[in-house]
């Protein structure tokens, strides 16, 4: 019963501990419903017992204006049931805050609107933080820009991300599974589409997957290779491929464009070709095409220049995909 | 309903019984207006105290650049134009009209030597880039180590500024007084605006006296 | 005298100057009700188009941007030109001086200066729509609100001048309850709606000049980069939150004891009975406006604040809750062997305490820290404060509305169309922010505009009952206005409830111009019910 | 209104005496070094001060009491500002958990790297010191 009670109002519990909480969320809960059909019941009781009947008289009412038995019990009761959930709700606190000494620590940069995550054996991915599961995990939270707030809801867990100082967060995933990350502190347009995935893995499977990182890419052409970056970098937050505007341009649009001028916002124009597209993405700021708001990041020392030249061969090959 | 009682002085608003509870009732809403100052400028304190307590050298080290002998100077000019208020006021109350405009207007020139050094501190710090925030650019020999001193002189601009512009404030509403003093307005049965203005300079006075040692003596 | 009866403050003295210049408390009321509702209607209108948005996933009416100008748009203006200057200002402004028996405010200039603040600074707030929005979040939240290239400025600049109009309002109603009392009427004979002005007051004179200095310090941080609040240039945005939420934790309660106030007078009238444990709910509305000032770092639970404050502010979280339960029980034990009548107030008044005790009750899970860090920013706490901010403030407001429209304005509504709609109002209300509670529970995060395929059941739901909800209220105004365009006019004499405080007993509807013919003596307790019968006088 | 108390004009004259000593006393002190007792020694004589203030220029010691605690309540909320900012701002990365938190990642604001080298009057230092900085700005 009570777990598809927990089913039906939270998502899996995926942290060790995620059942504290939902424990905690039930008891409140429980002493709430009772709570509140004792108010309606006696709202509705007292309103239909004493209500004014058809052709009654006014009369003088009762004097009756306080009981102390019933006042002091409205008190104490009450006072009892925030006790336990104060107390309780500090304990499972401390577990959420005290982070066990062998844990894996993995830096988690929040940036618009992506997910940043450096592993402790060199290493990067975006969007995808890749953990072991049964083995404690420290995330060591900042940001690039503004506030983001990193949210696990399966893990129950959830912290800022402050720019030039760090939050710290941990979780021992108990499920193996691809779960969703969302950010919850707002942060601009894009906010609503900073979303990733934590994908929680066998430690052993977790090892192979660590040790590999980075070094799978290199035997990729350069365009699918560009392909996989563009949602493995998230540029797909801000871009689209399929020439609608979104935080910026279309892919398609500037593909399409090639070779021909670009319009930016101070007025000045440039011819779009690989050297464009290079300094767009590694200083986007400087730049800013006309109709757009200058929001996005640099990606100067997320790209490698292959990867550079990746993106540059996948935004080619756009135009001549739409027109066959 | 009898719209006035035809003896009541002119300044009785109607809605009120009687003089001594139109009186009593604008010296309470005074204070209350006194509660919302002060808690304005705890806003400002707080921020002082938060980034002492995070930059507790910084602060020690950035006050060495204030003029502590300017800020004694306005200190003197301020506790003495208090006094000139406070005697402005006692002579009122002794109907002497003539004592009370003299002292309303040396409260007045005493605010405006206030500004005056207030100006001078200031274009000395303009000139060396002594400036809060991003405008800060003094990299002198005594401010090199400093860490962060931009937000010294952020808080140091927000609260001297705030406060001078009580003083300015202050001013306005004492010209007023001495005219309708002069005028005759005010007399020993009714002073009611001279006592409030008298007690929102006193407050001014009274944050300088926190200001002062804040950021002059202790950094 | 019979010519005097006629002379009402809404025909004497005529002109529009006469109104544009009223030192008139009921009259500078009677233009804050307007201007409050025009931006409840606009905030409304706001609020649906977002509804309609997350009918479904992704973007299908209007884009991220819109979206986000949309939510702080409707959160600024319910909460800054709407729900603050609303209940004090409308009806606290009407019904004060009354309640006390006085001729007018203390201060009656500074009654009119405080609403040409507000309209001043509600002007900064159009302009911004006009400008093309803000799109940082009613809280303004650095560094975002210093970075963001949307209308900043002039929106915190209305905020700050509106701030001050909701400063000189408390001022003059502090003012007022302490010495405008006619003799005899001890603090302990007024009415509980005093009592909750004068709570509401207090808050306000010493919570809002945080306000403004914060605002002041956002907009210094645009301009010159003060290094205060923004993590570039050494500041922290956690103290701008410290800063942010001194103000607008109180502010809270700024908006809800006007409202418990409200009920306070509703119940015992409607149900014809002493109130319950008066000086219990006289003292907890001080001690709730003085509690409040304590807890406002459970908005910070997951921002970065050290884990010892974190525990302090839980545990003083739950302060709050404990009066506050107390004051739902007794409103209800006022009803125990009364006689109570179904009327529209009396009706909002019930929805009040179903909703009330549900924002109340959800509060407590929101004050625990571990369940806090997973419901935080998510749609739980937009339910929850809905259930507070709607289900409490603007409902207890509509009840005040009905109960007091025939008292302030000499007209009747239509009874049953209110009944209607007052049902519409509570089963709409529940219909858009219950499932919200649920959203928020399986994690959907709050200030999206878009959102996942799973939670697409659950919005659509909350989308569907929020246009019967919109719908309601709008029907329900109407009914109210439609019955002074129509001039449902009742006897001057008319005391339909059966009131028994002073702006019931001693004064025509609508009130003289100076409110009382001749000077009022008082003659029994508000609630006097047990000793004198006052009739339900109600004719046309 | 003749029965409002007017305060002799001595009183008036002692306490602004009073008020310049102590601001000279404030001073003078401030030049002992006395560690962190310098601040508490320097708050407490504004206090005094502001207390003299208050009492005796404000009148609130022969005013309605009621004033007076409109005055204490402001700074009993001031207080309540401070002490509970500060349990954040001064307890982070506190009780042993996460030191990590405590300090920002880069303790200097990133506009001081441009800034030239100054003398005491603001002006960019030319030779030696200051040589790196102007290559920069004529790049």
């Amino acid at each position: 019963m009570l777990d598809r009670l927990t089913e039906f109002f939270f998502p899996k519990q995926v942290s060790t501990y995620a059942s504290d909480i939902d424990s905690l969320y039930f008891f409140i809960f429980y002493s709430s419903v009772v709570l509140f059909f004792i108010v309606v019941f006696g709202m509705v009781y007292l309103s239909i017992k004493y209500r004014h009947r058809k052709g009654e008289e006014l009369k003088l009412t009762s004097s009756k204006d306080h009981s102390n038995l019933l006042e002091s019990m409205f008190f104490i009761i009450p006072l009892i049931l925030v006790s336990i959930t104060f107390v309780w709700g500090i304990r499972s606190y401390l577990k959420m805050v005290i982070v066990p000494d062998d844990a894996i620590e993995i830096k988690v940069t929040g940036q618009s609107w992506f997910w940043t995550f450096d592993y402790p054996d060199g290493g990067t991915t975006l969007n995808e933080l890749v953990v072991p599961s049964n083995k404690p995990v420290k995330l060591v939270l900042s940001s690039k820009d503004v506030l983001h707030s990193f949210f696990i809801p399966v893990m129950r867990s959830k912290m800022d991300c402050l720019p030039n100082r760090y939050n710290i967060m941990w979780f021992d995933a108990t499920k193996e599974g691809v779960y969703d990350i969302f950010c919850t502190e707002y942060c601009g347009t894009g906010h609503s589409q900073m979303g990733a995935k934590v994908i929680v893995m066998q430690p052993a499977q977790y090892e192979e997957w660590a040790s590999e990182l980075g070094s799978e890419d290199d035997d990729l052409p350069l365009d699918e290779l560009g392909a996989k970056l563009y949602t493995k970098k998230a540029c797909n937050t801000c871009h689209t491929l399929d020439g609608s505007a979104l935080v910026g341009p279309s892919y398609l649009q500037t593909s399409q464009m090639w070779g021909q001028e670009r319009v930016f916002d101070d007025g000045t124009s440039t011819v779009i070709d690989d050297n464009y597209i290079r300094s767009s993405i590694l200083e986007p700021m400087t730049q800013i095409v006309a109709g757009y708001q200058g929001v996005m990041p640099t990606y100067q020392g997320l790209l490698s220049d292959r990867e550079l030249d990746a993106l540059i061969a996948f935004l080619k090959t756009l135009n001549e995909d739409s027109q066959i | 309903m009898a719209h006035h009682n035809p003896d009541a002085p002119s300044h009785l608003k109607h809605y009120f019984h009687d003089v001594n509870q139109q009186y009593e009732t604008s010296k309470f809403a005074m204070w209350a207006f006194i509660l919302t100052e002060v808690l304005t400028f705890a806003g400002l304190f707080v921020a002082y105290i938060v980034y002492r307590s995070w930059y507790p050298n910084m602060f020690i080290d950035a006050h060495l650049l204030l003029d502590v002998n300017k800020g004694l100077m306005n200190t003197i000019v301020l506790i003495t134009s208090s006094l000139t208020m406070a005697l402005a006021i006692w002579a009122i109350q002794k109907n002497n009209k003539r004592l009370s405009v003299l002292m309303l207007a040396a409260t007045f020139i005493f605010a405006l030597v206030f500004l005056g050094i207030k100006y001078l501190e200031y274009s000395h710090k303009f000139e060396v880039g002594q400036l809060p925030g991003e405008f800060y650019s003094y990299m002198g020999p005594d401010a090199v180590h400093l860490n962060n001193p931009h937000i010294f002189f952020s808080i140091y601009f927000i609260m001297t500024g705030l406060h001078g512009l009580h003083v300015a404030i202050g001013m306005g509403l004492i010209a007023w007084l001495i005219y309708s003093t002069q005028k005759g307005n005010l007399t020993s049965e009714y002073y009611t605006p001279m006592e409030m203005i008298g007690i929102f300079w006193h407050l001014v006075d009274l944050i300088w006296i926190y200001l002062f040692p804040l950021f002059y003596l202790i950094g | 005298m019979s010519e005097n009866m006629k002379q009402n403050y809404l025909n004497h003295p005529k002109g529009i100057m006469s109104w544009l210049l009223t030192l008139d408390h009921k009259r500078i009321g009677l233009m804050y009700l307007v201007s409050g509702i025009l931006f409840f209607f606009l905030g409304g209108l706001l609020a649906l188009v977002m509804r309609f948005e997350l009918a479904a996933p992704g973007n299908d009416i209007i884009s991220n941007e819109i979206y986000n100008n949309a939510y702080t748009l409707h959160g600024a203006i319910m909460i800054f030109l709407f729900i603050i200057p609303a209940i004090p200002g409308a009806l606290g402004n009407i019904l004060l001086p009354l309640m006390v028996g006085a001729k007018d405010v203390a201060f009656p200039r500074l009654n009119l200066a405080s609403f040409y603040i507000y309209s001043f600074g509600a002007l900064f707030a159009l302009y911004t729509i006009i400008n093309g929005g803000v799109d940082t979040g009613w809280t303004f939240y650095t560094p975002y609100s210093t970075q963001s290239s949307s209308n900043v400025v002039p929106m915190t600049l209305g905020i700050f001048i509106i701030g001050f109009s909701s400063i000189l309002t408390g001022l003059n109603f502090i003012a007022t309850v302490h010495k405008m009392r006619i003799p005899g009427l001890t603090w302990y004979k007024l009415p509980l709606f005093v009592w909750a002005l004068y709570g509401t007051s207090l808050v306000q004179i010493t919570a809002t000049p945080v306000l403004a200095i914060t605002m002041v310090l956002l907009m210094l941080e645009r301009f010159l980069g003060i290094g205060i609040f923004d993590p570039a240039l050494g500041g922290d945005p956690v103290l701008y939150q410290h800063f942010f939420w001194f103000y607008s934790h109180p502010a809270v309660y700024i908006m809800i004891l006007p409202a418990f106030g409200i009920i306070s007078e509703i119940i015992p009238v409607h149900s014809r009975k002493k109130i319950w444990g008066y000086k219990f709910i006289a003292y907890s509305t001080l001690s709730i406006a003085f509690i409040g000032f304590l807890v406002w770092g459970h908005h910070m639970f997951t921002s970065g604040q050290s884990v010892f404050s974190q525990i302090v502010f839980s545990f003083i979280t739950y302060f709050v809750g404990i009066p506050t339960g107390v004051k739902i029980f007794s409103w209800i034990l006022t009803m125990y062997k009364g006689q109570v009548s179904f009327t529209p107030p009396m009706f909002y008044a019930l929805a009040f305490l179903f909703l009330f005790t549900i924002g109340g009750l959800t509060g407590i899970f929101l004050g625990a820290v571990a369940l806090d860090i997973h419901l935080h920013d998510t749609y739980f706490v937009v339910a929850h404060f809905h259930y507070v901010m709607q289900g409490g403030t603007i409902v207890a407001f509509l009840g005040g509305l009905h109960h007091w429209w025939p008292k302030s304005f000499g007209v009747m509504y239509n009874q049953t169309i209110a009944n209607i709609a007052a049902l519409g109002v509570f089963i709409g209300f529940n219909g858009t922010f219950f499932p919200q509670f649920l959203l928020g529970l399986r994690g959907m995060p709050r200030r999206y505009a878009t959102y996942d395929e799973q939670f697409v059941e659950l919005h659509s739901y909350s989308t569907f009952w929020s246009g019967i909800l919109g719908i309601s209220i709008f029907i329900a105004v109407m009914n109210l206005f439609w019955s002074f365009i129509k001039r449902n006019k009742v006897d001057p004499g008319s005391n339909p409830w059966g009131g028994m405080t002073l702006e019931w007993t001693h004064t025509s509807s609508p009130p003289h111009p100076h409110n009382f013919e001749e000077e009022p003596v008082l003659q029994h307790g508000p609630y006097d019910y047990d000793k004198v019968i006052v009739q339900k006088t109600y004719k046309k | 209104m003749s029965e409002h108390h007017i305060t002799p004009l001595r009183t008036y004259l002692i306490i602004a005496a009073s008020l310049l000593f102590l601001s000279g006393v404030t001073v003078w002190v401030s030049y002992i070094d006395l560690g962190s007792f310098n601040i508490v020694l320097a708050m407490f004589v504004a206090t005094v001060k502001a207390s003299l203030v208050a009492f005796f220029f404000m009148h609130l010691l022969w005013d309605d009491k009621k004033n007076l605690i409109m005055f204490l309540m402001s700074l009993m909320f001031f207080g309540i500002f401070v002490t509970i900012t500060m349990l954040d701002t001064a307890f982070r990365g506190d009780l042993g958990l996460n030191p990590e938190t405590k300090d920002p990642i880069n303790k200097r604001a990133a506009f001081y790297d441009t800034l030239p080298l100054t003398d005491t009057h603001g002006h960019p230092v030319d030779e030696h010191s200051g040589k790196h900085d102007e290559d920069k700005d004529h790049h």
